[in-house]
């Protein structure tokens, strides 16, 4: 029992060691992969985290994401790189606070929708905010991060983040997301404070959502709301999670792995009809997976040692 | 000029409208969350853009083509895709995640299958874009068209759902597809029904609006996120509600366009939604219970 | 005639439904005894058509198949049932679900005065016409549900556990228009923990264990049976006698 | 005795309908009170409000001295208020053994860990479902559910519960039990204020009941007492059972 | 080494939002380079030798992220000779690194920044060939100065422009120039992408009292502000759109009625050169060029393929020769100042079926302005 903990965690630290070495290994294309998928297995990570056990779908990923990207760009001419970083943690959880508080009325797909409502607002007053008061918009980030600078944060920041959702799944507010994600009135009955519980997790998730794109944004070296908030970014992250499986530690992340290879093998391979196969290999996926990849490889690992 | 801004704020959200009545049916009754739905609109657009540009084709004539092979199209995907994903899904929530996940691979097949037909440019002509002066204000034939269409499906819906046994029963199915069964609806039919009549306003949408506004094979998702914000706001399932949540947003649209900033539209819009959401978490015309 | 055989039904590994073998006729009230978790409520959803029996399993109507229709043939062929939990739809006003309890075709002729019946039946329900059922409190709801199945028209009404938190004076009055239902010629089949009341307007019973049947009876012998006063009525058979 | 819980002036209006009108009445430490009335008469919305699910329109509750109106349920069930509900309400995707675990974890003592585990199967045993603890609650039969609701709400260690027909649903064996067991909890100390339609329970539970119809309490007194009323047989019993 | 080909890659935005900009000003010009250059025979070398061209080609599916990655690709798994450009400035820019540090030309056409003299100095390697908005604002400040001064117009503008780089770009180069030029801007406003209805703009600009209309604007909204102007009776003596003026379904849409509307690009119509690539492009595409970007990307291809018939493969070489060099193009005679492209049409006006460059107006080859613009017709 104690024994297999310890190669557990053993074998965890040792993935993660390995993974550090990727630039040494891989060319710059690898890398470049690697920030991808580090990205989104900490986006989806991150966003079940919350959305997981509560069901509280969020689209609202982007508008963390971008205020991250956006963040570093207005500052990173001014503030040493780490303090950046900082602030634009605080500004996400700032953010995230009063997003929280105001959604707590909300359930189910009113949620879903004002998440993605929330989004374009802020995208909105962004823009608007850039054009009429500092009269540009797209601001350039020229900071000396190379890829594998970026690379490394990300891969820390998934670290961190797979550990968080590791320690919330087996503590008791883990528990109390589940029950709030049950049914809300007997949560409440049992004396959980539904209120504290959902704006703290989704702050926690908002700010780690945050840092990813704050991290990922020196990368384009130009920046502006059509590209940072770009809602594609929430779909992929929820259609991820999902596909994992959002209520499980490693479902997102098996959800945002292959997805992530399938995306770019299929871009590689069929820049023409890109989007034609990745549909019906999607619907495919639904129809042959319902219950989510890990579910799929759980069952499959099951059977093998029934052998 | 307050006149003329109530006039082109009606007109627009008749637009509004006019996209979301087909996503509340299908969302709304037959519990489909269809991601692809905009992008419908966006083919029938293209359907009418052909016809009129192809073969000469009048978008009215073309209307009457493109609604029903809207129908035709939703019944086909209700009957192939969603109907085996309904049959097992043993809740809600998993049902909704599934028709997620299966309608966003439904978006990215229509999509680049437009693509491939159509390429990825800007696609517009025009048709009946000929002013109609009311009240002193010139307004698009077009757009009133939209406008009009809005209304009368608007109208014609609601009576139909609320006043109708057959209506009646569509709602019952959105409630409860268990217990609908019990007294005798075929709930299988009556959601397929309900979505392919989706499909069919969808179609009409997409025919109308190609008439005035410039679309590509991409444009669909703008159109889905759009039809969404107004079923929301008005209310799940309730045409009243979108019907009025389309107006309300087209009226906010012209008058802060008028009176404040141009710039500030979208925001506004936006802003409105959520302000409305908060205040009704279950939208304009929602019922409070989950 | 109602008539089941070999029924069986699963659950996963679980088996619910063991070869149960039970018929009804048309104007006769059957009452199903069992305790809780003995599958009587399963029993009834299978003849709904709401689950899937084994392969094997028949039930018929008439000598016409149900087996494997879906619920809302069967409601049309004349089979209704008040599912345990009610299941009425929530969002819709008390009148639109009456409405619809006469959704099936058999049910439109005479659907006014089978509506006025049922308002007679439950006044409250005439008072709250429009109000959503949801709001209905627990007992409002449970009448909602029997009007609803009373407006099907049925030739055979199930009713799961249908006293469950009615008033005792409205459960009274209840059965007194089961058995005014039964005289038009419905065939009744209940399932009741209100043993005593059910089996004085019962015909016949069976009893449940575990899926299977395990006994059958007249309502008057097995209201005389001491194993089923000890069970389910509550008596203690020494002192009784 | 002590009064522990205290009910004054409540009243509840949805729209025009008064559901609840002026309900005033107290109760004991260790009292076992029953709550009748025809359906509809507003006791669910009587113990909504208590509970914390409704706010009153107007009216207070009080536990201990201590006012509960205007707490958040939360709030009020860490005062030391449990229920059970009309509908079973249960945490569907949960196991047994967890949906238990929920009222241990956040309720007043804030167990955890292995000893949460153990004092929710010694609640699961209490109520006869320990052998299931495993299991999905959704896959429980409706009387085993609120066999669970009630291990939930005894694991919150009340010192009011409120049990919405409870009893309900069960066969005169399983009510033997259970009756027996809300006894036990009364004798335990737990004040319990029961609503309930089956009349051998009230009979053999309830020292004390009070009746409500159309939203006013119309009789409040001995059991035996109340139960001979004649407007509360007019209202709520009928002739059958007076 | 025995080469049999020259392997050309690129990454563009073939789906998503940005597939319609793309759709028009870059695909279909690569692809008919691509033709002509192979149906010649190939890419000529400095040894007289031909080599025909491979290409590697993505879909940036209009991501910043995934433009950056296809462009990774494209240099260290494709090892591709030459790179060609996404299209858009953003797009442009997120690269611009990428082609620097793997040492590749980068000739930016669908880009328009007033920071290119800037970006040259920070990316050797980068050309740019679409100049910034105050190019574009001053030579239509010029043309509106005249017709003032000939009494043709009065003073004032309206103005609208949208809420992304380019019109931001564009409207803040305006002001000024304006200014400069004594024009009085009567309203100035700005609305995000995705309006469809510019009904209360044109009637704020209607009330204005300007006789000139500027709308920088990209192709949904131009073609809806046509479309609206007309139906508002709208008829400001100067209307000046944006992006999409250019593109020939503007022509086909509103026939003569597009007549005096003006924008930004041109062409000299008695250019030969250049009347045959639009002819060899709508055989060759199935579409004619826009009037704007299409051309100036067709001939950074010439240009490209000119330096390496003269330097070969090697990208340094190359660069230097792009820089330096003097090209023949459809443009006509070509030379960078600076890495930029400087010749430009920066106005023009739709005369006769042609949208044909109006300034500047001492450029060879320049039209003469038709003011003021004749009311719509009915159609
Ligand atoms: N959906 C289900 N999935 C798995 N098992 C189920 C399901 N529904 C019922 N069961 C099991 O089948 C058995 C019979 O259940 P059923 O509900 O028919 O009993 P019942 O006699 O109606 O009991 P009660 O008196 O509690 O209503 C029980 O053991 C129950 O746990
Ligand atoms: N949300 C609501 N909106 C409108 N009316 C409501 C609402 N909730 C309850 N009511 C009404 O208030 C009255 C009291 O309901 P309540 O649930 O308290 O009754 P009850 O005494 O518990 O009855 P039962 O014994 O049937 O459970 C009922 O007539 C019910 O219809
Ligand atoms: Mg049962
Ligand atoms: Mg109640």
């Amino acid at each position: 029992m104690n024994a297999k903990a310890i190669a557990a965690w053993g074998i965890a630290a040792a993935v993660l060691v390995a993974l550090a070495f990727a630039p040494s290994y891989l060319g710059p294309y690898g890398i470049g992969l690697m920030i991808g998928i580090a990205g989104y297995v900490t986006l989806a990570t991150a966003w079940a985290l919350f959305s997981g056990p509560t069901r509280y779908v969020s689209l609202a990923t982007v508008a963390f994401f971008g205020i991250g990207a956006y963040t570093v760009a207005v500052l990173s001419e001014s503030l040493p790189y780490p303090l950046v970083l900082l602030a634009a943690a605080a500004i996400g959880l700032v953010v995230a606070l009063v997003v929280g508080l105001s959604t707590l009325r909300l359930a189910g797909v009113y949620f879903v929708i004002f998440t993605f409502g929330l989004a374009e607002l802020i995208r909105q007053l962004v823009t608007w905010y850039e054009v009429n008061v500092t009269g540009t918009l797209g601001r350039y980030i020229f900071l000396d991060l190379g890829p594998e600078d970026i690379y490394w944060q990300l891969l820390a920041l998934a670290a961190v983040t797979l550990l968080l959702a590791w320690w919330i799944g087996r503590s008791r507010i883990g528990l109390a997301l589940k029950v709030i994600g049950d049914d809300e009135v007997v949560a409440a009955h049992c004396g959980i404070d539904i209120a504290r519980v959902k704006l703290a997790l989704f702050a926690l998730s908002a700010v780690i959502i945050t840092l990813v794109g704050a991290i990922q944004a020196p990368r384009w070296t130009y920046v502006e709301p059509a590209i940072v908030f770009n809602p594609t970014i929430s779909f992929l992250t929820l259609i991820m999670a999902l596909l994992g499986g959002a209520n499980r530690l490693w479902g997102p992340l098996l959800g945002a792995v292959p997805l992530f290879l399938l995306f770019e093998w299929l871009s590689a391979n069929f820049p023409n009809h890109y989007s034609i196969i990745l549909g019906l290999l999607f619907i495919a996926i639904v129809f042959v997976l319902p219950k989510g990849v890990l579910a799929f490889t759980e069952k499959l690992w099951k059977r093998g040692r029934a052998r | 000029m307050i006149v003329t801004a109530i006039l082109a704020g009606l007109v627009l959200g008749g637009t509004y409208a006019l996209i979301a009545m087909g996503l509340t049916l299908q969302y709304g009754i037959a519990r489909i969350m269809n991601l692809a739905y905009g992008d419908m609109i966006i083919t029938a657009a293209f359907l009418a853009f052909a016809l009129y540009s192809g073969a000469g084709i009048n978008p009215l004539i073309g209307l009457a083509i493109a609604a029903p092979a809207g129908f035709i199209l939703g019944y086909a995907v209700y009957a192939l895709m969603m109907h085996p994903l309904v049959a097992r899904a043993k809740d809600r929530v998993s049902l909704e995640t599934d028709s997620i996940l299966a309608t966003f691979g439904l978006l990215f097949v229509i999509q680049g299958v437009l693509f491939v037909i159509f390429g990825g440019n800007y696609t517009s002509y025009s048709y009946l874009n000929v002013p109609v002066t009311i009240l002193g204000t010139n307004i698009a034939a077009n757009r009133l068209l939209a406008f009009v269409l809005a209304v009368v499906i608007g109208g014609l819906l609601y009576l139909a759902l609320t006043r109708t046994r057959w209506g009646t029963a569509l709602r019952a199915v959105a409630v409860s597809p268990s217990s609908a069964a019990l007294v005798g609806i075929d709930v299988d039919r009556q959601a397929r029904f309900a979505f392919a009549l989706g499909g069919a306003l969808a179609a009409c949408g997409g025919v109308v609006i190609s008439m005035y506004q410039t679309f590509t094979a991409a444009s669909g998702v703008v159109f889905t996120m759009k039809a969404l914000i107004v079923v929301i706001m008005g209310g799940v399932g309730n045409v009243l509600g979108a019907l009025s949540a389309g107006l309300i947003l087209g009226l906010v649209e012209t008058f802060v366009a008028t009176y404040l900033d141009p710039g500030l539209t979208l925001a506004a819009t936006y802003l409105i939604f959520l302000v409305i959401l908060l205040w009704r978490p279950s939208g304009l015309f929602g019922r409070s219970a989950r | 005639m109602l008539e089941i055989g070999d029924l069986s039904l699963r659950y996963g590994q679980h088996l619910a439904l063991d070869q149960v073998n039970l018929r009804a006729a048309k104007g006769e009230t059957v009452v199903i005894l069992g305790a809780n978790g003995a599958g009587k409520s399963s029993l009834l959803k299978s003849i709904a058509g709401m689950v899937k029996p084994v392969a094997g399993s028949s039930i018929a109507l008439e000598g016409r198949v149900l087996t494997g229709r879906p619920a809302h043939e069967i409601v049309e062929m004349g089979v209704a049932l008040v599912p345990e939990g009610r299941g009425i739809f929530g969002d819709l006003t008390v009148e639109e679900n009456l409405l619809l309890g006469a959704y099936a075709k058999r049910a439109r002729n005479g659907e006014s005065s089978r509506r006025a019946f049922v308002y007679e039946l439950f006044p409250k329900l005439a008072q709250r016409r429009a109000q959503y059922a949801n709001t209905m409190s627990g007992g409002e709801q449970q009448m909602v549900a029997i009007g609803r199945a009373l407006m099907s028209a049925p030739d055979f009404l199930m009713l799961d556990e249908p006293s469950l938190g009615l008033a005792p004076v409205v459960v009274t009055e209840l059965f007194a228009t089961l058995r005014r239902v039964r005289e038009t010629g419905v065939g009744l089949i209940i399932v009741e923990q209100n043993v005593k009341v059910s089996l004085s307007i019962a015909d016949r019973g069976y009893l449940m264990e575990a899926g299977r049947i395990v006994g059958e009876d007249t309502a008057e012998a097995l209201l005389r049976d001491p194993a089923v006063q000890r069970a389910f009525l509550g008596m203690n058979t020494e002192t009784s006698k | 005795m002590t009064t522990l819980l205290e009910i004054s002036g409540l009243t509840k209006q949805f729209g025009g309908l008064t559901a609840v009108d002026g309900v005033t009445f107290s109760m004991d430490k260790g009292e076992v009170v029953g709550l009748l009335g025809p359906n509809g008469s507003g006791k669910t919305t009587v113990l909504n409000m208590v509970s914390g699910l409704l706010p009153p329109t107007r009216g207070t509750v009080m536990l201990n001295g201590e006012t509960l109106t205007g707490l958040s349920p939360n709030r009020i069930a860490l005062k030391g208020v449990a229920r059970t509900f009309q509908l079973v309400r249960i945490l569907p995707s949960l196991s047994v053994l967890e949906n238990v675990v929920a009222a241990l974890a956040f309720g007043r003592r804030r167990l955890w860990g292995t000893v949460a585990r153990d004092e929710a199967l010694a609640r699961l045993e209490q109520v006869g479902l320990a052998d299931r603890a495993d299991e999905t609650a959704e896959r429980l039969t409706y009387i085993d559910q609120k066999r669970m609701e009630l291990a939930r709400a005894l694991a919150a260690d009340p010192a009011v519960l409120l049990l919405d027909e409870w009893l309900a649903g069960l066969n005169p064996t399983e009510l033997r039990i259970g009756i027996d067991l809300v006894a036990s909890l009364g004798e335990r100390g737990v004040t319990v204020l029961l609503v309930e339609h089956v009349m051998d329970a009230v009979r053999a539970l309830c020292g004390r009941c009070v009746v409500m119809n159309a939203g006013k309490t119309i009789a409040d007194g001995r059991t035996a007492d109340v139960l001979a009323d004649a407007e509360v047989v007019r209202a709520y019993l009928g002739a059958e059972h007076a | 080494e025995d080469r049999k080909s020259v392997r050309i890659g690129y990454a563009v935005s073939k789906t998503g939002p940005n597939a319609g900009g793309a759709g028009i000003t870059t695909i279909p010009n690569y692809v008919l380079w691509v033709k002509d250059v192979n149906d010649a025979g190939g890419l000529e070398l400095p040894d007289g030798s031909k080599l025909p061209i491979e290409v590697v080609e993505y879909d940036d599916r209009s991501s910043a992220e995934e433009v950056v990655r296809a462009v990774e690709r494209l240099a260290t798994q494709d090892k591709v000779d030459f790179m060609l450009v996404p299209w858009g400035t953003g797009f442009n820019l997120a690269v611009a690194p990428l082609f620097d540090r793997f040492g590749y030309p980068q000739l930016a056409v669908s880009a328009v920044t007033d920071k290119a003299p800037e970006f040259v100095k920070r990316w050797k390697k980068s050309f740019w060939l679409l100049g910034g908005g105050h190019d574009y604002a001053r030579a239509l400040a010029a043309v509106l100065v005249e017709a003032n001064k000939a009494g043709t117009i009065n003073n004032k503008v309206a103005m609208i422009s949208i809420a992304d780089g380019f019109g931001i770009d564009l409207v803040t180069a305006a002001r000024p120039a304006f200014k400069e030029a004594g024009l009085e801007v009567a309203y100035d406003k700005t609305y995000p992408i995705g309006t469809s209805d510019f009904t209360p703009l044109i009637n704020e600009a209607k009330a204005s009292g300007a006789d000139t209309f500027v709308a920088f604007s990209y192709p949904p909204d131009t073609f809806a502000l046509t479309q609206q102007s007309q139906v508002t009776a709208f008829n400001p003596k100067v209307l000046y759109l944006g992006v999409g003026t250019g593109f020939p379904v503007y022509f086909k849409n509103n026939g003569e009625n597009a007549t005096g509307i003006m924008s930004l690009g041109g062409i000299d119509p008695n250019n030969q050169e250049n009347a045959a690539y639009r002819k060899r492009h709508e055989e060759v595409t199935g579409q004619g060029p826009d009037y704007w970007g299409s051309v100036i990307t067709y001939a950074s291809l010439q240009m490209l393929q000119e330096a390496i018939k003269r330097k070969g493969l090697d990208r340094e070489a190359v660069s230097e020769e792009l820089s330096t060099g003097t090209f023949n193009t459809v443009l006509g005679e070509t030379k960078l100042e600076d890495n930029q492209l400087r010749q430009l049409w920066w106005t023009g006006q739709w005369q006769n079926g042609q949208f044909v460059g109006v300034a500047p107006a001492n450029r060879p080859g320049a039209s003469k302005v038709v003011l003021p613009r004749q009311p719509w017709k009915a159609q």
